[in-house]
């Protein structure tokens, strides 16, 4: 079953009456929002407030108790995360996911490789394709890894380490790229690096962006969902969120938590 | 990435050194002209480890006893660990022979150690003596080898001639899963259905068992006269202990083994439960003569545990090739097995001869009680059986 | 049959005290401990040197075994074992496989390669039988005693996990050690306890066990592999879990060495396959834990 | 070596600078002390022909825990029954060549093809599950196949060991032909030579996006899924290579011993190879036959005088490995946690 709901064509991504129940807790309460092309869209929320729990419904790690997911208009409800990968629904971790022990230029190169299927090569040594290598010099340029790409990932700092995540993600030339707190625990000085990077994305990539990191919220996001105990609080502009009397009551008073990833999952 | 190139620096360090381990190894030892050497080659480490104790033991005290001379040479006895495994083995040899230049090879704990360097033996014309190995094909295996331990058809027909004789008429068999033990089982079944008795199950336990509960509870529910047990020696005490425990004994059953499943080592430590096993084998510690007497005495001044028959073999072995090197002039190859055929001497287990033909050895196989003699368990002989031939070779 | 039966029910309690501590170790610090088998190795050892060198009684040495074997597993813990918590599951492996072969080299440097005999009290000997054919059962005095003793041990641990706080500090610590750190529960106290008395179970177990699976240098080498089938069917997250394994395993082993003896321990191996590829996670654990 | 990735010249510039091509492909070069090490290792049995027995064993041993490297230093898989290969190659060559032709090479193909297929066949197993169960896993299959070579004695000899395996003389076109010799140079070449040839092999396999990606998968699952790329599919492809070669290592051991026995499928077997592989550290091509080297002759040197007690001292020195570490001893290990926490 596929796109029986009526969207306008510039709609990539689209949740439908999301429910999730663990046991006794609803963690998502009946969320509804849309994701438009080019779209540059923050989650916002108080901690618990099920941002998390959202974005992984939307990437496939877990099933909605009711309600469904469209990527452009075709229905993935039930689709597994890989496949939802192919079809351009990609996403960042808000616990890096790295190559401990491959150089920022290889996991590149193998992100690279998969997308254009050349990832189960055996003969020709990595580095051989001109076309991949061009690629990821351009993508080490991209997210400043350039003087980093030959050390070992383990050893890069976490500032640097939060860039290639955001690399590996978009090295799969993704429709819609979800940033689960890219910034997360990231030090003054790299995260300059990190906002940068986020709003030079290129514009046909469509970005809902998950972050406690206000500056980083109002300097990017077009439009902003605030999500409270599961349910859309509201949306809107930053402005008009930004003036929200209810917004500031239950989110914008309490203080920018102190080490995100320590919560969650 | 410095600490990987560190790595690689002590890579290549580690190499180096290596490399130069293997300049020494390569180095060897001097060989000088007046020395003959014997490589021996037994599973000191391992599960077997008992038997290369043993013959360590019996060699170290011919060596002492006779000086270390033979043929008007000094000999030089190599020994070498093979853990019992079978490609070691045969790599040994191999070094043995080719860089050691070793008259005669020798040990050879199990069946599958000896047949494995057989080969070696027949290519390089190197007399190989077996001294504990004991399945009949061993000597078949190359014309080089020569038997100074025993087979198991000896000692497995001998008790099964003696079953059939004291009204014994049914009989389960119980042998460990391998080759000794498939001969034990083959010709103890044929010999005592040859003398009209009847087998009535062959029962296999796996060589490394240690639990023979639900063997023992079959032997149990068949109520045969006897049961007749080949076991590698080690396993004999647990086994014997389990019998009783099992109430074998109380149910009538008579206990029958061959001599290794008393085996001296170890026969002190099993306790009562041994008594009155009746077995069959070639040597036992108590056998009755001066040489046997002035044997036990020697091994026992060297060693704190008590010859068996693995030592036995292994004395006697030293003994064939030395008597043969004095012949030869310490000469080996061919010369050196023609002098090893034939040899007829006083062993401490009795009067023995090597086969010409077969080149296996011939000896007495005596029927022995286990009983309790001045406060030690020992094997009493009480009946013999003379000048027996291997019956694996009278096909 | 009956028999048989009961022969396999002793079995199997002596692998359960056996695999016991091995089980929680597993359970506790996520630790694949291959040198359980020296601990069970000691204690066969201890209980023969005491009878045979120290002349003491068979039921004095049991405890004896016990203690001594919890004691070494107390100081090892302390010293060795605790540098090797966290590491990867590789080098716990290596690490304990190299315990293991110093102890198999140790015994067999000071006490000797031979297998060694315990020299069980007559009133152990003895045998009871009911009934006859195929519904006779016969039992050895001394699996019986075996019988009772692990049964004892069993309920007696049960009852110390269900009851005492000690217990349910323990199993909180067994579902998620951080978790129960986090609660102020001071693991590494735990483990260091439970460890020295899973070496203590397994200390007893041997001396339990020299008479009737034989006890020489390569015992650990020997036995290792049942331990570890124990835990990894029967699952690290309970008591009942290894309990039934372990009489699975022993049963099966018997059974299966009267009726079938051509296939040998075939059947044990294929068994475990079959069941580790179904439950992963063991036949008696929660699915998802590690 | 991967984790040599600063290529010389990418260490005279800044990394940066360097093009990624030549990074990517800096690894993949062959350094000078690599091509040294080769000729020195050559040079072992042409000038101490005498040791040529032991540098046989030495270089099947070496294959083995080459063939250990592939799946536990590259893929992570922890393996203790990998002895399972070994064995159903050393037999099917040793079978092969008694009953069908003797010939060294086409046996060699027959061992290495019949264990890669069982490989194929037993992967499965060992995607699913935690290390443990891999462990006993492996072992297990191990294990059953010891009991059946155990059972069908009338095919595999049983426990006294399938003896008489005469092999041809060895003929390589254009070459020449080769008798097997007493002094085992002949063997000892030959064992090299399918080392070398492996080795070849599989450095080209390690560095080719197939190899990166299998450390990648043994770094961080969850995120090759999350770049789209199959965790099974990966898994079987590097297990059945890795079986291959183990049974290319059996079946040499058969053709240069001449015969086979249940030994090769023992518990240590299995261990002794990662005892190898562990010394020479995994996760590098060179782990496994510097291992195998340092193996070989420490017990060789060791047990000549110290005689039972080898065991002890290996022992020792994985305690000591262990509890120090690697990066004290020998290299980082870091790479066996799942993911990087």
């Amino acid at each position: 079953m596929s796109g029986a709901v009526d969207t306008p064509d510039d709609v990539v991504l689209q949740t439908l009456g999301l429910v999730k129940r663990f046991g006794g807790i609803t963690a998502t309460n009946n969320v509804s929002m849309i994701i438009r092309r080019g779209a540059r869209h923050a989650l916002i929320g108080p901690n618990g407030a099920g941002k998390t729990t959202l974005i992984n419904q939307l990437t496939g790690v877990l099933a909605p108790s009711e309600g469904r997911v469209l990527l452009g208009g075709r229905d993935i409800t039930t689709l597994a995360p890989h496949k939802r990968v192919a079809l351009g629904l990609v996403r960042t971790f808000q616990i890096n996911q790295l190559f401990a022990t491959l150089t920022p230029l290889q996991s590149l190169a193998l992100a690279v490789a998969g997308r254009r299927g050349r990832a189960r090569r055996w003969w020709a040594p990595m580095g051989s394709d001109a076309q991949i290598n061009a690629e990821c010099e351009q993508l080490l340029a991209q997210f400043r890894l350039t003087d980093f790409a030959n050390r070992t990932t383990s050893e890069l700092p976490y500032g640097k380490r939060r860039l290639l995540e955001i690399a590996l993600a978009v090295a799969q030339k993704p429709s819609v790229l979800l940033l689960d707190e890219p910034a997360a625990g990231v030090p003054g000085p790299e995260r300059a690096d990190i906002l940068a990077t986020v709003a030079a994305l290129p514009d046909d990539v469509s970005v809902l962006l998950i972050e406690h990191d206000m500056d980083l919220v109002f300097s990017f996001a077009k439009t902003l969902t605030v999500l409270v105990n599961g349910t859309v609080l509201t949306e809107g502009t930053p402005e008009q969120i930004a003036a929200d009397p209810q917004v500031r009551a239950v989110y914008l008073g309490d203080s920018v938590p102190a080490r995100p990833g320590a919560h969650h999952g | 990435m410095t600490h990987s190139t560190t790595t690689r620096r002590h890579h290549l360090a580690t190499l180096a050194g290596l490399a130069s381990a293997a300049l020494v190894l390569a180095a060897g030892p001097a060989r000088a002209e007046d020395t003959v050497k014997i490589g021996v080659i037994l599973p000191m480490t391992g599960p077997s480890a008992s038997t290369g104790r043993q013959i360590d033991a019996a060699i170290k005290l011919w060596m002492a006893q006779s000086g270390g001379k033979a043929g008007g040479k000094k000999v030089e006895v190599l020994i070498k660990d093979d853990a019992g495994v079978a490609d070691t083995t045969r790599r040994l040899a191999q070094e043995l022979v080719v860089n050691d230049k070793v008259v005669a090879l020798a040990g050879f704990g199990l069946t599958p150690l000896a047949l494995a360097t057989a080969p070696i033996a027949t290519q390089s014309k190197t007399p190989m003596v077996v001294m504990a190995a004991a399945t009949s094909i061993i000597t078949e295996a190359s014309p080089y080898i020569v038997r100074t331990s025993f087979t198991l058809p000896q000692a497995a027909t001998a008790i099964a001639e003696w079953a059939a004789k004291n009204k014994i008429k049914k009989v389960v068999t119980l042998v460990a899963d391998y080759g000794p033990g498939n001969d034990a089982e083959k010709f103890f079944s044929s010999q005592f259905q040859l003398n009209g008795g009847t087998i009535a199950d062959k029962l296999r336990t796996p060589l490394r068992g240690a639990d023979f509960a639900p063997a023992l509870q079959k032997v149990r529910d068949l109520t045969p006269d006897a049961l007749f047990v080949f076991l590698p020696s080690g396993q004999g005490a647990q086994f014997m202990k389990q019998f009783a425990e099992r109430g074998l004994d109380k149910a009538g059953i008579k206990l029958i083994a061959t001599g290794d499943v008393t085996d001296d080592d170890q026969l002190n430590d099993m306790g009562d439960v041994a008594l009155g096993v009746v077995n069959s084998h070639h040597y036992s510690a108590a056998h009755p003569s001066a040489a046997n007497k002035k044997y036990v005495a020697d091994f026992q001044a060297a060693n704190k545990f008590r010859p068996n028959f693995m030592s036995v073999g292994g004395y006697d072995g030293m003994r064939v090739i030395f008597k043969a090197l004095d012949a030869t002039k310490g000469a080996g190859g061919d010369a050196l097995l023609a002098a090893m055929k034939g040899q007829i001497f006083e062993s401490p287990r009795g009067p023995v001869l090597i086969d010409a033909q077969t080149r296996d050895i011939v000896q007495d196989i005596y029927i022995r009680k286990v009983e309790r003699v001045n406060g030690q368990l020992y094997n009493v002989e009480f009946d013999t059986l003379k000048a027996v031939k291997d019956p694996g070779k009278l096909k | 049959m009956l028999t048989l039966l009961f022969d396999g029910i002793a079995y199997g309690m002596l692998l359960f005290v056996l695999a016991l501590g091995l089980a929680v170790t597993m359970g506790l610090m996520n630790f694949i401990n291959l040198a359980h088998g020296a601990f069970a190795m000691a204690g066969g050892y201890i209980l023969i040197l005491l009878m045979q060198r120290a002349g003491w009684p068979f039921l004095a040495c049991l405890p004896a075994a016990f203690v001594i074997t919890a004691a070494a597993g107390a100081l090892l813990e302390r010293t060795i074992y605790r540098p090797m918590y966290g590491k990867p599951h590789l080098d716990q492996v290596l690490f304990s496989i190299g315990l293991t072969f110093m102890a198999v080299a140790s015994v067999d440097f000071f006490i000797g390669s031979s297998p060694q005999n315990v020299q069980l009290p007559d009133w152990l000997r003895q045998r009871f039988e009911f009934g006859s054919g195929p519904w006779m059962l016969g039992m050895g005095a001394y699996r019986l005693f075996i019988i009772a003793t692990c049964l004892a041990l069993a309920l007696g641990l049960q009852a110390v996990l269900s009851r005492t706080r000690f217990g349910s500090r323990l199993r909180a610590a067994v579902d998620d050690p951080r978790v129960a750190a986090g609660l102020g529960i001071p693991v590494n106290r735990i483990f260091l306890l439970t460890f020295a008395v899973g070496s203590g179970l397994a200390g007893l177990g041997g001396a339990l066990g020299a008479d009737i699976l034989g006890l020489d240098p390569t015992f650990p080498l020997k036995f290792m592999v049942y331990f570890l089938i124990v835990c990894a069917v029967g699952g690290t997250s309970s008591i009942t879990g290894p309990l039934t394994a372990a009489l699975l395993l022993g049963i099966a082993d018997v059974m299966g060495k009267y009726y079938l003896p051509k296939l040998g321990a075939f059947i044990v191996y294929v068994l475990m396959i079959a069941i580790l590829l179904w439950r992963p996670q063991g036949l008696f654990s929660r699915e998802g834990k590690r | 070596m991967r984790r040599q990735l600063k290529s010389p010249a990418g260490a005279a510039g800044s990394a940066g600078a360097a093009d990624p091509g030549a990074l990517l492909l800096a690894p993949s070069r062959w350094r000078l002390w690599e091509l040294a090490l080769w000729a020195a290792i050559w040079a072992v049995p042409v000038f101490f022909g005498q040791h040529a027995a032991l540098v046989n064993e030495i270089a099947i041993l070496a294959l083995f825990a080459l063939s250990l490297d592939l799946i536990l230093g590259y893929a992570g898989i922890v393996s203790l029954g990998h002895a399972a290969f070994f064995g159903v190659g050393a037999y099917g060559a040793a079978l092969f060549a008694k009953h069908v032709m003797p010939d060294p090479l086409v046996g060699l193909a027959v061992g290495t093809s019949l264990s890669a297929l069982l490989g194929l066949i037993t992967s499965p197993m060992i995607v699913r599950g935690t290390d443990l169960t891999r462990l006993m896993v492996t072992m297990g299959v191990a294990l059953v196949l010891l009991e059946l070579a155990n059972k069908f004695d009338g095919l595999t000899g049983g426990a006294d060991g399938l003896q008489g395996v005469v092999m041809s003389p060895l003929v390589i076109p254009f070459i020449g032909r080769f008798e097997f010799d007493l002094g085992a140079r002949v063997a000892s070449f030959y064992s090299l030579a399918v080392l070398f040839i492996a080795f070849l092999l599989l450095r080209r396999v390690v560095h080719s996006p197939l190899g990166i990606s299998m450390q990648a998968l043994r770094d961080n699952r969850l995120r090759l899924m999350a770049i789209g790329l199959s965790v099974q599919g990966r898994l079987v492809a590097v297990y059945t290579l890795a079986a291959g070669l183990a049974g290319a290592a059996g079946a040499l051991l058969v053709q240069t011993t001449g015969f086979a026995s249940l030994d090769v499928f023992e518990f240590h077997r299995s261990a002794d190879v990662l005892l190898a592989l562990v010394i020479g550290g995994a996760g590098w091509l060179w782990g496994g036959l510097v291992g195998a080297i340092a193996f070989k002759v420490l017990h060789d040197v060791i047990s000549s005088f110290t005689a039972q007690y080898w065991t002890f001292w290996i022992g020792l020195f994985l305690v000591l490995l262990m509890l120090v570490g690697r990066e004290r001893l020998f290299r980082p290990w870091s790479w066996f946690k799942r993911g990087q926490r």
